[in-house]
């Protein structure tokens, strides 16, 4: 056995508290290390070259890397040393950055700790074997989970590029969040007016399927070959009868809350959310249907043209296969009224959310595009008043440590301003328009300009700080919205007496993520956005092989961020389905039968049903696991008593050794 | 976080072969934990010095014996951490995990180990600030105890 | 007693004769009378050499694991107790006994004599013990004899014991004995060890493995125990624990065995008697079954549909970290 | 003869302590009897007939560690550069490149053993002539027997080794010494003899090492009665130990009956463990294996035994003694016709030890009484996998 030991100093990330030269002459004393290096970037060319270099001309075969985390380049050097000629699993990595040298001071602990690490993974390399991928034959066919912009996108440019999509969708419609908007920003393009062709698109996609009102149950399989159980809901409405044509909706005698239009307006029991919706179904909500509530109505049933109602709908359970599967599932809106009791918890009619003045300005909306103070509707032989003062307030449930949300939302700035404009066109020029904000956040194209427009041409007028109270009060004669802030440019106390308040309330991630994530086993973060794989080299991929992330699920975004991503997405799904067969990792559990006891542990505790009762020769059973199925994850190794399974590149005599090592005198 | 910054002043301070000097072995698994003390280190989150990991697919993998073993070859603690219930990346393996260990916790008390010599928690890929806490807090305690020199296990 | 012992005859020498069973174990007194040890019965005339009195500690459910049925393949009828039974659930669970091939004898029972009690009480050679009501006799070789009250000599397992009557028979050799309403077990002697400090357990178990000669008495006397030739005690690869006999590797060794049977065994503490140099071992199993109950409310070997508790998990387990 | 008075047997013990390690039978706090290194103040167990383990264990270590080795890397090792590489890896002739590597690298690694055989002097006090005895039969195997191996380990410490054994008074009745040739008071192997007497021991010395211990000034001249005490104490203890089976013809019998079926039933309640041939005087199987840590190893000699299920496991993965009752055969034959065929000596010196510590009393008596006796023509032994 020649072990090389190459110890990189990546620049002085490592070098500036770990004596790498030091390490690496020490590393010389080590049984069959017969090559050390240190480098100062390993995983430059030169690095590289370096470590081929060594391999070829003195004939090594293992090699120790000491740098930063396998996370970060155990591909790379995999590749490295695979070219010169030695198998990738014959490697391995010592953590002495992340795990050494970024987290300590003292120069010569550090560096006593780097060698340990260091001798550690010698231990482990001695105990490596060569490995070969196994080949796995890949399904085609992409899952793509929410129809958003993004899902919408993604799902376009696979359809486009041949590949077969599904969109599963929650509600009855895609079209997620911006459906619901007016306008977009900086352009002040009608929102609908992109987004309907796109989703009428994908409704007459030969590629695509639309699963309007269906929810992921249950995930399986692996990269390539998931199996993915989808739970249609009942919208107690045959779907294949329906035609969309609203006489239910119009009839129907019991009012239900309208989501689509967060609740500024009612809208029936029996619902299509708005006029574009794709598919145009209707279904009934159950909780405020009168049939279901109180056993009489059926008004919805005689009214149908297409005999397309059906109460006696259940759930139905459907499965299918698919390569890859890409999360879109989108955003919700932070529920500030949970969090902000000093601005009223929901309680002041005339404060109301960026997301419900977007459906108020919206000609389709509730209020057909009419700006009107909220505590004013509905009032008999009286018309909504439309606000002279406006009052736009930024960063609620954004960059706010006392919510739990320190993040930015990265798109109220911009759809503040345009709301503030689009007040302005909406209630008239002379209308007084106030945006308290913290700091402007403008970085896309255009968009610097935009919110200037706002300021000189529109003349609204942006007040920096925090808003720390809303109340209301009559002032001569009528009632207001008191805004009290400060004003921090100015250092003083501002008050405003408003007619409407919008708050800029944050994107928080999607209801149900976690639980999603879960089901497919990919992480998220503390506030339920999908993580990436890595930040910078895999925006769009997940730990899971086969799992990607388009849109808001990953993190807030605009519009065409998403878009941007959600092609990217495309293209990594592409990338991987252009094969039709892949390899897969073989560092997966194999069972030594001659040592099996068939105690059937192994068989009991997989969570893929990898191991399986083989019959032998002499007709006796033995546990046998298939390669393909199983992913590696070790728990059947630790649960055989006798030790028989082993797993590749992670031997129980792996880990012993550097336990050992380590805890050598 | 404000506990891990407590606990940070202490980081690294301690110099080689005094005599609370302790040998730490802590196994995590490669998704969640590993990427966390990843996310520590790239953070530059100060952690105490003893610490030494060793990287396995899922707790899922760790037999109770390896942390018996470590005792028994001299290991001062041992700490095991991996994906929060629920998140493991092979959506079972903690799960079993958890049970291993929590005997195990139980267990080593009855063998003669200090309960602060063991720990099995859980640290996501996100939790950076968590790992250095969990670290400097499970490294502390087993300072606290010392070596345990001329013990069986 | 000896009701039983005749109903065990019986029922042996029917399964015999009937060829339900190839052969049939159960207990025969020792070549010293003061003993009892297993008895393997081929045929039904020979099944008046069973016997059934307090000193049959023996599980026999040993006998049915992996690789101890000779021929492999035979039908065996088997005597258990209560606290045998229960081993022998934890090995139907697993499969590792084919039910179809055993014909299982119920014995209630009403507490058995560790023998190792009276035997500390003379220097000389205990050759006779009988049984009289409560009272037990032991008469020596030199021919002292001393009364004990049947109470004083039981194994610990007995005096908590909280299934006297077996889970698991196709026939009884008695009716049931009286069981207690209060089925929580109790924990017999692991509390005065609890109470030690740390340093003082590690100072007790390095006095006691420091003696242990890893003749494997344990190991291969456990029932659940059942890798036998593959046990990864013997393996150098992967070389879990080190061939070196010293206090640290047989401490190891142990270990193993204990997390091995883990979750499946109820410490009937087959392996304490087995034991040749007395190491309590009983001592750790028992513990391990404590923390278990505590854990899980778990108890190894009372149903035949529950799985070993580490074959499986619950998504809400009442520990951990959330 | 001499005579050692009661009281005086602390100071005894404390003056053999003086030259060398005395190990004695102690109680341990458990109530168990063993043979542990004695310091002075120890109270010894001579009540107590055998102590659980035979002495054995400290001329025959359980486990002896007889090698040290260490590797250590040689040579030019290290190329420790800076960062600029031109890399040309480009050598086609695998012959070209082979002489490049050696070249390239001339680091190696030397082996360093050194062998480890520490016997210091030791008298091993209490043990009875039946454990003295298996010394003797054990010492052929180790011993150059016929000019087959020499164990210098062993033999270090065995000529080191001085045996005080105790006339066993009260035998039990799973002795059997008699049955094979010894006796309650044999001699073979002892260096010096008690014989427990009114207020003491009588002292008798059977070699030069025995002679040695008469060195001790508290012992008196025995008297007439002590000695004349002493004999009526051997006579009965004599007349106390019953022939448990006819050993003349066992060697052939068992030969003849190699299949017998007789053997699968002796075995059944067997299971397999080590413990009688640990316990055993005079079983002597071992096993060798390197314990290695980064280069630094110990060779370690442990004991096995033939119950072990892999203990003739061959590399192949065939194992000629799977089956437990080929491997309970092996025992008895081993001790009472192998054995004896290669050095005309019986492996068992009759302690019993291996009766009383069987987890089921599997009796070495029954056994050879049955199978060392002719049997009916031997059956087709019923074929079995299990092992």
């Amino acid at each position: 056995m020649r072990i090389g030991v190459f110890v990189c100093h990546c620049g002085t990330n490592i070098a500036g508290t770990v004596n790498s030269k030091g390490i690496a002459a020490r590393a010389a004393e080590l049984k069959d290390v017969v090559h050390t290096e240190d480098l100062i970037y390993t995983c430059s060319e030169p690095g590289q070259s370096a470590i081929q270099k060594a391999i070829i001309e003195k004939g090594l075969t293992r090699v120790v890397v000491a740098a930063c985390s396998p996370h970060m380049h155990e591909v790379t050097f995999r590749r490295t040393v695979e070219g010169a000629g030695l198998n990738p699993y014959l490697f391995e990595m010592a953590n002495i950055r992340e795990h050494c040298s970024w987290i300590h001071d003292d120069y010569d602990m550090a560096t006593e700790k780097a060698y340990e690490i260091l001798k550690m993974s010698v231990a482990k390399v001695r105990q490596l074997e060569a490995l070969v991928p196994n080949e796995v034959s890949v399904n085609k066919d992409v899952l793509v989970i929410g129809g958003g912009v993004a899902g919408i996108q993604t799902a376009l440019d696979l359809a486009d590029a041949g590949l077969k999509v599904t969109i599963v969708e929650r509600e009855t419609t895609i079209g997620g969040t911006m459906a619901r908007l007016d306008k977009t920003f900086p352009t002040i393009d009608c929102s609908a007016c992109i987004l309907t062709p796109r989703m009428v698109d994908a409704a007459q996609h030969e590629n695509i399927e639309i699963m309007a009102y269906c929810e992921v149950d249950k995930v399986q399989g692996y990269v390539g070959n998931f199996t993915v159980d989808i739970r249609k809901k009942a919208a107690m409405v045959d779907w294949v009868k329906c035609i969309g044509c609203e006489i239910c909706m119009q009839k129907c005698p019991a009012k239900a809350p309208d989501v689509f239009n967060v609740g500024l307006a009612e809208t029936k029991a029996i619902y299509i959310p708005f006029p574009q919706a794709v598919p145009k179904r209707a279904a009934i909500q159950v909780e405020h249907c009168r049939w279901f509530q109180q056993g009489k109505c059926k008004v919805c049933e005689r009214v149908c043209p297409a005999d397309a109602i059906d109460y006696e709908q259940q759930d139905e359970y459907v499965q299918k296969e698919f390569g890859a599967i890409v999360m879109a599932t989108g955003l919700d809106v932070f529920p500030w009224e949970e969090y902000y009791h000093e601005y009223g918890s929901g309680n002041i009619p005339d404060v109301i959310s960026g997301l419900q003045y977007e459906r108020m300005l919206n000609a389709s909306g509730p209020t057909s595009g009419h700006v009107v103070r909220p505590s004013t509707q509905g009032i008999k032989g009286q018309e909504p008043e439309e606000p002279k003062t406006v009052v736009f307030i930024q960063c609620v449930g954004s960059r706010d440590e006392s919510v739990g949300r320190p993040y930015c939302s990265s798109v109220c700035c911009m759809y503040t301003a345009k709301q503030a404009i689009l007040t302005k066109s909406h209630a008239g020029m002379d209308t007084e328009v106030y945006v308290f904000y913290i700091d402007i956040r403008a970085t896309g194209k255009g968009y610097e300009e935009f919110v200037k427009r706002a300021q000189t041409e529109f003349n609204v007028k942006y007040v920096r700080g925090r808003v720390s109270k809303l109340y209301e009060d009559v002032i001569d004669g009528s009632r207001k919205v008191i805004v009290r802030g400060v004003d921090t440019l100015l250092g003083k106390q501002v008050e405003v007496a408003a007619d409407l308040v919008v708050l800029a309330s944050g994107i928080t991630a999607a209801d149900g993520a976690v639980q999603l994530a879960q089901k497919l086993n990919i992480s998220y973060d503390e506030w339920g956005f999908y993580k990436e794989s890595h930040p910078k080299l895999r925006p769009v991929e997940t730990n899971t092989a086969g799992i990607f992330l388009a849109g808001a699920c990953q993190s807030p975004k605009d519009i065409p961020t998403a878009v941007a991503q959600a092609s990217g997405t495309a293209a990594k799904v592409l990338g991987l389905l252009s094969r039709d067969k892949l390899k897969t990792s073989p560092q997966i559990a194999i069972v030594e039968q001659n040592r099996c006891v068939s105690c059937w542990k192994c068989v009991e505790v997989c969570p893929f049903s990898a191991p399986q009762k083989q019959e032998q020769r002499d007709g006796t059973f033995k546990s046998h696991i298939i390669e393909t199925v199983c992913q590696g994850c070790g728990i059947c190794v630790a649960t055989c008593p006798v030790n028989c399974i082993t797993l590749k590149g992670f031997t129980t005599d792996a880990i012993i050794d550097q336990i050992e090592e380590l805890l050598l005198a | 976080m404000a506990q891990a910054t407590d606990t940070t002043q202490a980081a690294g301070t301690t110099p080689p072969g005094a005599e609370d000097d302790v040998k730490v072995v802590g196994i995590v698994c490669n998704w969640c934990s590993y990427a966390g003390a990843d996310g520590a280190g790239t953070a530059r989150l100060k952690q105490e010095f003893e610490m030494r990991l060793l990287r396995v697919p899922c707790t899922g993998r760790i037999d109770p014996l390896f942390a018996i073993k470590a005792f028994e070859k001299g290991a001062d603690g041992v700490l095991i951490s991996g994906c929060h219930p629920g998140d493991c990346h092979y959506s079972e393996g903690n799960y079993y995990a958890r049970r291993k260990f929590e005997l195990l916790d139980r267990m080593l008390p009855f063998l003669g180990v200090e309960p602060d010599r063991f720990k099995y928690t859980w640290v996501s890929a996100s939790e950076g600030a968590r790992w250095q806490k969990v670290v400097n807090e499970f490294v502390t305690k087993v300072k606290a105890l010392g070596p345990r020199e001329g013990r069986a296990l | 007693m000896s009701d039983r012992q005749a109903k065990i005859r019986e029922l042996a020498a029917a399964a015999l004769s009937e060829g339900r069973v190839d052969y049939f174990i159960g207990w025969k007194q020792g070549f010293n009378p003061s003993e009892v040890i297993p008895a393997f019965v081929r045929s039904a005339d020979e099944v008046d050499e069973l016997v059934w009195n307090p000193l049959a500690h023996h599980n026999l459910t040993t006998f049915l694991k992996r690789k101890m049925p000779d021929p492999p393949n035979a039908r065996i009828g088997v005597c258990v107790k209560g606290c045998d039974s229960r081993t022998l659930v934890a090995l139907l669970q697993e499969e590792l006994v084919d039910k179809e091939r055993i014909y299982v004898v119920g014995v209630p029972c009403d507490g058995i004599v560790n023998r190792r009690r009276i035997e500390k009480e003379f220097p000389d050679e205990v050759v006779d013990i009988s049984f009289a009501g409560d009272t037990v006799t032991a008469v020596t070789r030199a021919g002292d004899s001393m009364e004990f009250a049947k109470g004083d000599l039981l194994f610990d397992h007995c005096n908590t014991c909280r299934y006297p009557n077996p889970f698991y028979a196709d026939d009884l050799a008695a009716d049931p004995v009286p069981e207690p309403e209060d089925r929580t077990p109790m924990w017999g002697s692991i509390e005065e060890f609890e109470a030690l400090s740390p340093a003082e357990k590690d100072a007790k178990l390095a006095e006691a493995f420091e003696t242990c000669i890893r003749c494997f008495a344990c190991i291969h006397a456990c029932p659940v125990c059942v890798c036998w030739d593959q046990c990864v005690n013997r393996s150098r690869r992967p070389a879990l624990v080190g061939q070196r006999v010293d206090t640290k590797e047989n401490l190891m060794f142990q270990m193993v065995h204990m997390f091995h049977v883990a979750g499946r065994c109820p410490s009937c503490g087959a392996c304490d008697r087995a034991c040749p140099v007395e190491i309590p071992l009983y001592l750790l199993h028992r513990k391990m079954n404590k923390e278990l109950y505590d854990m899980l409310g778990f108890e190894p070997g009372v149903s035949l549909e529950e799985k070993p508790a580490f074959q499986t998990f619950k998504l809400d387990d009442p520990f951990g970290e959330h | 003869m001499k005579f050692l008075a009661q009281d005086q047997l602390q100071a005894f013990l404390g003056h053999l302590a003086g030259e060398s390690r005395v190990v004695a039978p102690v109680k341990g706090d458990d109530g168990v009897v063993l043979f542990r290194p004695w310091s002075p103040g120890t109270e010894v167990e001579l009540d107590v007939l055998l102590a659980k383990q035979s002495a054995k264990e400290f001329v025959f270590r359980q486990s002896e560690t007889y090698l040290r080795y260490g590797y250590a890397m040689e040579g030019e090792a290290a190329a420790v550069v800076d960062d600029s590489h031109e890399a040309k890896i480009a050598i086609d002739d695998p012959a070209e490149l082979r002489a490049a590597q050696d070249a390239a690298v001339t680091a190696h690694a030397t082996l360093v053993a050194e062998p480890v055989n520490d016997a210091p002097a030791q008298v091993i006090f209490g043990l009875r002539p039946c454990d003295a005895r298996g010394f003797v039969q054990m010492d052929n195997v180790f011993g150059g027997y016929g000019g087959f191996y020499f164990d210098p380990y062993y033999n270090a410490k065995r000529e080191a080794t001085t045996l005080i054994a105790v006339t066993c008074r009260d035998p039990r009745s799973t002795c059997f010494c008699t049955t094979v040739g010894g006796s309650p008071d044999g001699t073979d192997g002892v260096d010096a003899l008690l014989t427990q007497v009114e207020g003491g021991y009588t002292v008798e010395t059977f070699s030069e090492k025995g002679e040695a211990v008469l060195g001790f000034s508290g012992l008196a001249d025995a008297s007439t009665a002590q000695t004349l005490y002493a004999e009526t104490v051997k006579e009965q203890a004599v007349a106390r130990v019953d022939i448990a089976f006819e050993l003349e013809g066992v060697r052939e019998n068992l030969r003849a009956n190699i299949e017998d079926p007789g053997w699968h039933e002796l075995a059944m309640r067997c299971i397999s463990c080590g413990t009688c041939t640990y316990v055993c005087p005079n079983c002597y199987c071992f096993n060798i294996t390197d314990e290695m840590v980064e280069g630094q190893g110990e060779r370690i000699r442990t004991w096995d035994n033939c119950f072990n299920p892999i203990y003739t496991m061959e590399t192949s993965g065939h194992n000629p003694r799977e089956v437990k009752s080929n491997r309970f055969r092996n025992r008895f034959s081993h001790k009472f016709w192998y054995y004896p065929e290669k050095y005309d000596s019986l492996l068992c010196s009759g302690c019993g030890r291996c009766i009383t510590h069987c987890p089921t009393r599997i009796d070495i008596r029954e056994v050879l009484s049955v199978m060392g006796a002719p049997r009916a023509a031997a059956a087709p032994a019923a074929t079995g996998e299990e092992a």
